[in-house]
């Protein structure tokens, strides 16, 4: 069995400790209790999941086994999803890129494919975590330095001879690049606000269904039941019909109307449900 | 002297360092120190059992003659420039302020519009562009005046100068990010600080007209 | 030199002050500042002719092994305190934010490759650069915006400062720690050594870049 590293399931972080005496939970909270949340936010990325998960090999980079390393992987994909974790799209993605290149490395090469070869692959693969792990290892390098403030000081009072007075003008290039998107997004950041005038609001379309449905014994497109006035304007439009169809929702849903529907984008229609 | 005492009565402590060692870390100190000092303060910093007075004589011995001179202040000592040389000084007074936000807003519709006419900033900032605004960006030498728009009026437009350049750290206006690349390089915040909104919430509209924009800059130059 | 043929062909003007008086000079004025200064900017504020180069030679000479030292940082010079002798300057350290790992790897790789544009940096790591760490880095101006790359898109480029040599003590982008071992392992490349073309391989969207990441390091030095 391949041991499968940092894979720390913790209980979602807003779960009650389970009291006892207490009245058994309801099936859907004891439900929600046990979808496991998993730590994988320690890895910056699926190639920094692999880099760790190389070092268990206890070889040289240059050495690394991909086969074994995707074995590794997959191990460590398959327990999360065991375990009911839900992984960032990225890290199935390298999932099944390694489970792809490992079928190639176990098959007989075909004299017939095109492009690189599954050793390729393999040596590319373990080309981009060795340098991952070089950059990761200058990355300390630099930092360990003798460093400006710390290690090194610069001259703690400069001299300023208060004679001849010039103002030097300080702006950052940052400043500059955010003063441009300021501008240049300043329609985007408008504070959300929509004119009332042309929303129909779910209140409003309830309270108009509700009123209407008493008549709808029969099947009625959605349609006839948008307020007069709004179905000219595009913009009103939409509005009451959202509003008009989330309504009729909510009053199936309390078991007051039907909702009926041919097909896709098909109209939809309504009725009052038989008593 | 106090330290003498406290390391002759702790026979298990480290000997000083050499005097030669000392002289050293009295310069670094006295070099990375804001303020004058006073030789309790460096005692204070060294090893125990070093002497400062002695260091102090033989630093302000290497510094006799130099462009720096070891100088005594009241009851405590810093590093001065050579009384006969603060002429080479006088041109470091530099009061550094803030550009303001006006200016740079149009500093920055210049560097990545230009050449711009003085309306072209004005409808992109949606404000009048004061004539002190340009006025002091040109006198930085930051802006300069470029040629003549060949449109109606021939207004004249305005484009960035090598000191800008040179400024900002950048090779050419050309290599100022655009929109879509700011964005994407996480350089540009996606709402105001301090305002709540959705993250994302206009991340769709991100690709065209940014990223057309990018490709547009400076074509007209 | 230009200075000399200047003086030369103007006998009013005075003989340049001896090698000495040059050194006192150009100690005077690096003494005096707190940021690095370049040899252009030295050398317009020393009287006309004097030789910048050999007086800098001379004054670093004169500070080997001394308690401050003259660094030469890029293509400025400035006095710093020897690195051995930081331990007493413990009151002075400058709090820094502590960096993410996400902002120390980007700053190594942009370091390492420079320049190297963002889609590469996300290539290496693995992942998508998040938000703030390259203009945290822009804003400590240790990174800067490069010449953008003469490729498809024409991607923008990061590259280091000189405040980022100043910081970690390098002369020069060449002097990183270790580089010359990674570039003869191969680890600045694109791919690996010897591979044929493994094209997009975990590249999605500027493969043709990547390519020309090793032949432009540091091309614009």
């Amino acid at each position: 069995m391949t041991k499968v590293p940092y894979l720390t399931p913790v209980p979602a972080p807003d779960s009650a400790p389970h009291l006892p005496g207490l009245a058994p939970q309801p099936t859907a909270e004891r439900r929600a209790e046990e979808v496991l949340v998993v730590d994988v936010s320690g890895f910056e990325g699926p190639l920094d999941l692999l880099l760790t998960l190389s070092r268990t090999q206890k070889v040289d980079l240059m050495q690394i086994s991909v086969l074994e390393l995707a074995d590794q992987y997959l191990a460590f994909v398959e327990e999360a999803r065991a375990l009911r974790i839900e992984l960032a799209a990225d890290y199935l993605v390298m999932a099944a890129w390694l489970a792809y290149l490992k079928s190639r490395l176990l098959l007989p090469p075909d004299p017939e494919a095109e492009g690189p070869s599954a050793e390729e692959l393999a040596a590319h693969l373990a080309f981009q975590l060795e340098r991952l792990n070089a950059m990761r290892e200058a990355a300390a390098r630099l930092m360990a330095r003798d460093r400006l403030g710390q290690d090194r000081f610069a001259r703690g009072a400069p001299e300023t001879v208060a004679r001849q007075r010039q103002v030097a003008w300080q702006a950052g290039l940052i400043d500059l690049m955010r003063a441009y998107a300021r501008l240049r997004t300043r329609d985007e950041f408008r504070p959300y606000a929509f004119d009332r005038r042309d929303v129909f609001t779910m209140e409003q379309a309830l309270d108009r269904v509700r009123g209407l449905i008493g008549f709808a014994g029969d099947w009625t497109a959605l349609a006839a039941f948008l307020p007069e006035g709004w179905e000219a304007d595009p913009q009103r439009r939409r509005s009451a019909t959202a509003a008009t169809f989330a309504a009729t929702l909510e009053l199936a849903r309390q078991g007051a109307v039907e909702i009926a529907q041919a097909g896709t984008f098909a109209p939809i229609t309504i009725r009052r449900r038989p008593q | 002297m106090s330290q003498d005492e406290t390391a002759a009565a702790d026979p298990q402590r480290f000997p000083p360092p050499p005097l030669s060692e000392q002289e050293r870390m009295v310069e670094a100190i006295l070099f990375a120190s804001a303020e004058p000092m006073g030789t309790r303060e460096i005692a204070a910093r060294l090893p125990a059992g070093c002497d400062v007075a002695e260091a102090l004589q033989a630093l302000r011995g290497r510094y006799q003659g130099r462009g720096v001179q070891l100088a005594r202040v009241g009851d405590a000592w810093a590093f001065r420039t050579a009384a006969d040389l603060g002429f080479l000084m006088q041109e470091s007074v530099v009061e550094s302020r803030r550009l303001s936000r006006a200016a740079t807003e149009t500093l920055a519709i210049i560097a990545y519009h230009q050449p711009v006419t003085r309306a072209e900033i004005e409808e992109i900032r949606g404000v009048a562009v004061s004539r002190g605004t340009l006025d002091q960006l040109i006198e930085l030498d930051w802006v300069r005046i470029g040629r003549r728009r060949q449109t109606p009026g021939r207004p004249v437009t305005f484009v960035v100068t090598e000191t800008f350049l040179d400024h900002f750290g950048l090779e050419s206006a050309r290599d100022l990010p655009g929109l879509a690349e700011l964005r994407a390089a996480g350089l540009l915040e996606s709402r105001p600080p301090g305002e709540g909104m959705a993250p994302g919430l206009f991340r769709d509209d991100d690709g065209g007209d940014s990223a057309a924009m990018a490709e547009d800059l400076f074509e007209d130059e």
